[in-house]
């Protein structure tokens, strides 16, 4: 009797921590949300950043943050991916496969001031690529390449056996098998992993300070070229991304609608990584389908 | 009969450079793989190397003693005579982490435990996606909620001025909720169901199943998960610095200005010139920093070791 | 496959250091051309600005290529807007001026190194680098920032003397009660030690040079400490000019009230240079910056909206060690 | 062509320390089907994963002794595995289609091995799936996925794949213990049309399945190979009686 007591007690504790867990999410996002959500418009979302005066908008950094997202990515996935190869399929059982896997670990707990540290010394200022996008992405590829090696590793090994040994069968070298025949299987699981990932470089903000900067060039929108100065594209140029505005028109913000613009800013950042999550969930299984099951 | 091995790829002088071909992808293929492998030691290396150059410096050069940085308590790196006593950080980072680790803990567990044992499905549908989604949010946006929440908050609730210990950890024990959960969560899955159901079998309620057969057979899991908690607390930087107050002071409750090495570097690097002895200090917390990570990572060896056996 | 083995694993040994060799190779090819690159031109993004007209900018020619300054946070916003209007302008079109945040001492060591083309800082460069690093560079005051002390608006006290101030900031005073206001716990709300802004306090409020108390508050940026100011019972700091408005009250000093006018006497003595420091004389595309900033048009427009004071209307001067002379 | 497709000579294999094929020398005669069976464990799938080094994969697994085919040695450590498993085609207990249309997953290898232009591989995928007797059931749906496909209908699949790169032994790792009795027999039908042209080695753990289906017979035990014979003798009148003991159901 005693006992079915204590197991009552035990559930209803852990249905009630479950139910707090879900209420700090529910207050947390409401909390962002109801006082971000009204100052974004159309407007906002486009404009540029007022220094001093009301009505400034987070356009740059929004396209900033996206565009170092796709930067980082294109850094990224190939190095990643041949690194996951390398883990899942060639590495052998040996102490050099052990010290790999040690540095792959080591590599992904490194805090991101560290790293943000690291590149301001080493690629902002010994490589001289100084404070630029390209920068900001290097800095960001050394936290996103462990979680991308991880991934691809335990994607491939989560492949089934035969289908790399009816690879193989057909006669067809280890490095065609891998990328035409596991590769297309550990697609999805890649594809959620490698975007959830990278809803969490769009946040990303203590590394970028040191390496992307905190300012962005009056960018011309209207060049396209990415050799020019205040080119939208141009990898060498500074970039605030969003994350960053945020941190600095939350300390250092002059504009009389600071707070909102923090607040909006914020709302529009969570809702990026909403999407991000809810988009990689969706494109995974689409992608899973759209391979596995009939049309 | 015609032989079908031989009707379209006829002469065996085809398979030479075929073979050449063959040969030659695999070494390509390899040959990428290598470099990136590589790459990443080189990145790790040069790290090392790097922070270490100049958080070695005020050691070698400027004969800072270890013993004063680690055990020191007073931080004037610009004062005369200057001080380099990082003590207070180094409790700062140790308090904060490890209290919002104890307050993660029991909460990671909880949910972990509903998630697989209670209720699975809405566990799997709604709980799980909703602590991944705490995991994707930016820190900066953790910190100013922190700011504009928890520490007014505190402030009117405790004595003090809200800022401190207590709201550092609250609000990293809210960023390290995902990765106690999701640890655990994988490890309590993982169990064989037989286990679980020969409990049952024996008549046991579900809380003496969860207590005295799961949580035993998998805590090295979930401890490790905590400690992958900790490290990530240890090393957050903004959201900490925005609640935290700075003082380079050990304080003497939980609601008083303390200071973390992650906050102490944020706020002086920049104020700092290159090559001088107040940065170079700096980069030797990040050293710290970077050692801790080492000495995070052996635990998580070890406890996974013991996972294994 | 038995003996199959060694041979795999000596290939890819092999490999390995045939890597590590080319990458060791790649490294010291790109350090070499950084050196080149540092030479030829002051800005790393800037390499194209070394194919800007050199000096004949005289004669009229348009000038073109990147400024890259970069230091105090204190003095960003007011850059930032001055190279926006700067870029706008017709005649400056081919110049691309950016400016970063990244505080004083990024700023002085960026452009020592020759990172940077223009070095932002809130102090003067003797006061951070080594002497003979200072000398090489060449200062240009662009604005003059006050910083006023404030407190929460319920302490109830609108005035301190030079000596209160101290006592509070040392911790010998922890009461409002005993400067004359309510009985509420003093918080103080500082900068950290290593910051322009509070090292500008020190020497002109305070005089003296003061250490973080236990329980202290350090925040290095103007909205946090304005934020906690606001909210914080009890609570003092200080910030500049233009970050006061009526959440706050800003304390007079001796009686005086932080004002431009009182500033340009020197009647209220809490103020410092705003630097753009550059490593030797200007080159064409960034002296036109700097001459820019400091004419006319600027100094009494943008400076004076972004609550700095401009230099030419200061009536004193004061130099590194504070010495103030009438001008 | 030799009366010998291929035959084995002193073949071990070995996990780690265990041996689990021990010295096993056999010949396989050109176009008849070879059955394997033996208790579980009894090393009968590694024996015939090491006919294309398919054990290689496995860590800690190595081979001792020889394996002849076409004239040349592949466990010689100079041998092309690459080149050699093209001749050699294999089929698993588990259908294991690529994550590929129907009409890539024969295409594919083909192409790989340097069959370019449309026509000649819409030729190949046709012939391979009427030889699996498939290219009825799909020809309309050759461009959809080959998952969508039921799972007797997926091993004819895997088998019309590996004929394409045009092989002259089929290794078949249980190929039917999977499927359905239909699907089965189905397959069975297929092995007996594919001997004309193939040599065919089959696991089975089906006592029934290897006395329709095969010519000769060998009967595995704790790796070593204890009768081989041909399959009427071994199910009427086994020379050994541990033979006659498994075969009429007494252990395993």
């Amino acid at each position: 009797m005693r006992a079915k007591t204590v197991d009552r007690i035990a559930t209803s504790v852990i249905i009630g921590v479950a139910v707090l867990i879900m209420a700090v999410l529910a207050a947390l996002l409401g909390f962002l949300l109801v006082r971000g959500v009204r100052h974004i418009d159309f407007h906002f979302l486009t404009s540029f950043p007022q220094a001093i005066k009301t009505g400034g908008g987070i356009g740059p950094q929004l396209f900033n943050s996206l565009f170092l997202l796709v930067l980082t990515m294109i850094i990224t996935i190939p190095l990643g991916l041949g690194a996951g190869i390398y883990m899942s399929e060639y590495a052998k059982q040996n102490r050099l496969t052990d010290f790999i896997r040690l540095v792959v670990e080591v590599l992904s707990s490194f805090p991101s001031i560290v790293v943000g540290l690291f590149g301001l010394l080493v690629i902002v200022n010994t490589f001289n690529l100084g404070y630029s996008l390209l920068s900001g992405a290097l800095a960001l590829t050394v936290f996103n390449l462990p979680m991308m090696v991880r991934l691809t590793e335990q994607s491939l090994r989560a492949v089934p056996r035969e289908q790399k040994e009816a690879g193989l069968a057909l006669g067809m070298s280890k490095w065609k098998t891998i990328t035409s025949v596991m590769l297309p299987v550990a697609l999805p699981s890649i594809v959620t992993g490698s975007i959830l990932a990278a809803g969490r470089v769009f946040g990303e903000a203590a590394a970028l300070l040191f390496t992307a900067g905190m300012s962005s060039p009056r960018l011309d929108f209207t060049d396209w070229n990415p050799l020019h100065p205040t080119s939208p594209l141009n990898p060498l140029r500074p970039a605030e991304t969003l994350a960053v505005h945020i941190w600095k028109i939350n300390s250092e913000g002059l504009a009389p609608d600071a707070p909102e613009i923090a607040a909006g800013a914020s709302a529009v950042l969570v809702i990026m990584v909403l999407l991000f999550n809810l988009g990689a969930r969706w494109f995974g299984r689409v992608l899973y389908r759209k391979l596995t099951a009939s049309k | 009969m015609n032989l079908p091995a031989t009707d379209i790829r006829t002469a065996p002088a085809e398979k030479a450079p075929k073979r050449q071909r063959h040969i030659a992808e695999e070494f390509r293929g390899k040959f990428y793989v290598y470099f990136c492998v590589l790459l990443m030691i080189v990145i790790i290396f040069s790290i090392v190397y790097f922070i270490a150059s100049r958080g070695l410096a005020p050691f070698i050069a400027n004969g800072v003693s270890v013993k004063e940085m680690l055990f020191g308590l007073k931080w004037n790196p610009e004062g005369d005579p200057a001080a380099f006593g990082a003590l207070p950080f180094l409790f700062g980072s140790f308090a904060t982490s490890l209290l919002a680790a104890v307050i993660a803990a029991p909460l990671g567990f909880c949910a972990s435990v509903f998630m697989t044992e209670i209720m699975p499905k809405f566990g799997k549908t709604l709980l799980q996606p909703a602590i991944e989604l705490l995991a994707g949010i930016p820190s900066v946006v953790y910190g100013f909620v922190g700011l504009s929440v928890i520490v007014p908050f505190l402030r009117d609730t405790f004595p003090g001025q809200g800022i401190g210990i207590l709201a550092g950890a609250l609000v990293l024990s809210v960023m390290i909720l995902p990765t106690i959960t999701t640890i655990a969560t994988d490890a309590l899955r993982s169990l064989p169901s037989g286990l679980k159901e020969g409990s049952y079998a024996l008549g046991a309620t579900r809380w003496q199943t969860i207590s005295r057969i799961i949580l035993p057979t998998t805590l090295p899991s979930l401890l490790t998960g905590v400690v992958l908690g900790i490290a990530r607390a240890f090393g957050e930087a903004l959201a900490v610095q925005m609640v935290i107050g700075n003082a380079p002071h050990i304080p003497h409750s939980l609601f008083e200005s303390a200071t973390t090495l992650t906050s102490i570097i944020t706020l002086e690097m920049g104020n700092t010139t290159s090559g001088s002895l107040h940065n170079n200090a700096l980069w030797s917390l990040a050293l710290i920093l970077l050692l801790m990570t080492f000495v995070f990572v052996f635990v998580v060896r070890v406890l996974e070791r013991r996972v294994k056996r | 496959m038995g003996k199959g083995k060694p041979v795999e694993m000596k290939k890819s040994f092999v490999m390995l250091l045939t890597l590590v060799f080319a990458l060791a190779l790649a490294a010291c090819g790109n350090n070499s051309s950084n050196g080149s690159d540092n030479a030829s031109s002051a800005s790393p993004s800037a390499s194209e600005s070394s194919s800007a007209s050199p000096s004949d900018s005289a004669g009229g020619e348009k000038l073109s290529g990147n400024v890259l300054a970069v230091g105090s946070t204190a003095l960003q916003p007011l850059a930032q807007a001055v190279a926006d209007k700067f870029m706008a302008e017709d005649q400056y079109k081919g110049i691309s001026v950016q400016v970063q945040p990244g505080g004083s001492g990024t700023g002085l060591s960026q452009v020592s190194d020759g990172q940077a083309n223009i070095g932002n800082s809130d102090i003067f460069a003797e006061e951070k680098l080594d002497a003979d690093k200072a000398k090489e560079l060449v200062d240009h005051k662009v604005a003059v920032v006050a910083m006023a002390a404030v407190a929460n608006k319920a302490v109830g006290v609108d005035n301190l003397t030079k000596q209160q101030l101290v006592d509070i900031f040392t911790g010998k005073i922890t009461n409002w009660k005993d400067v004359g206001g309510a009985d509420q716990k003093i918080v103080i709300v500082n900068r950290p030690a290593s910051s322009g802004t509070r090292a500008t306090f020190e020497k002109y409020a305070l005089g003296t040079k003061t250490e973080d108390l236990q329980g202290s508050i350090q925040e290095d940026s103007s909205g946090t400490v304005k934020k906690l100011v606001k909210e914080t019972p009890g609570a003092i700091g200080y910030l500049a000019l233009s970050y006061l408005d009526d959440s706050i009250t800003a304390l007079k000093y001796d009686g005086v009230e932080p004002t431009a006018d009182n500033v340009k006497t020197n009647k209220y003595p809490v103020w410092a240079y705003e630097h753009m420091y550059t490593k030797g004389e200007p080159t064409p595309e960034v002296k036109a910056f700097l001459d820019y900033i400091l004419s006319d048009a600027v100094q009494s427009g943008v400076v004076v909206e972004q609550g700095f004071v401009p230099v030419s209307e200061m009536q004193v001067e004061r130099d590194a060690a504070g010495n103030v002379t009438n001008k | 062509m030799s009366k010998h497709a291929f035959y084995t000579k002193d073949l071990s294999v070995y996990y780690g320390e265990k041996q689990a094929v021990k010295k096993i020398s056999m010949e396989f005669p050109a176009r008849e089907v070879v059955a394997l069976i033996g208790p579980s464990g009894c090393g009968k799938s590694t024996f015939l994963r090491s006919l294309n080094r398919m054990n290689d994969l496995i860590p800690g697994a190595r081979i001792e002794g020889e394996v002849w085919i076409e004239g040349r040695n592949i466990c010689d450590p100079g041998t092309d595995v690459v080149s050699l498993r093209q001749r050699i085609g294999m089929v698993w207990q588990r259908p294991n289609p690529f994550h590929k249309s129907i009409y890539e997953n024969v295409a594919f290898g083909p192409r790989y091995h340097g069959i370019r232009g449309k026509k000649a591989l819409d030729e190949i995928v046709e012939e391979c799936l009427r030889k699996t007797a498939l290219w009825d059931e799909v020809k309309d749906r050759l461009h959809q996925s080959a998952l969508a496909l039921s799972g007797g209908q997926q091993q004819r699949l895997c088998i019309a794949r590996s004929l394409a790169v045009r092989p002259s032994i089929l290794l078949m790792d249980e190929p039917a213990s999977a499927l359905d009795p239909v699907s089965t027999s189905k397959i069975e039908e297929l092995i007996a049309e594919l001997k004309k042209e193939y040599s065919i080695v089959i696991v089975t753990h089906n006592m029934q399945q290897a006395a329709r289906i095969s010519d000769k017979t060998a009967f595995f035990f704790l790796g070593d190979l204890i009768e081989y014979d041909d399959t009427q003798k071994m199910f009427t009148n086994p020379s050994k009686k541990s033979t006659d003991d498994y075969i009429s159901g007494r252990f395993g």
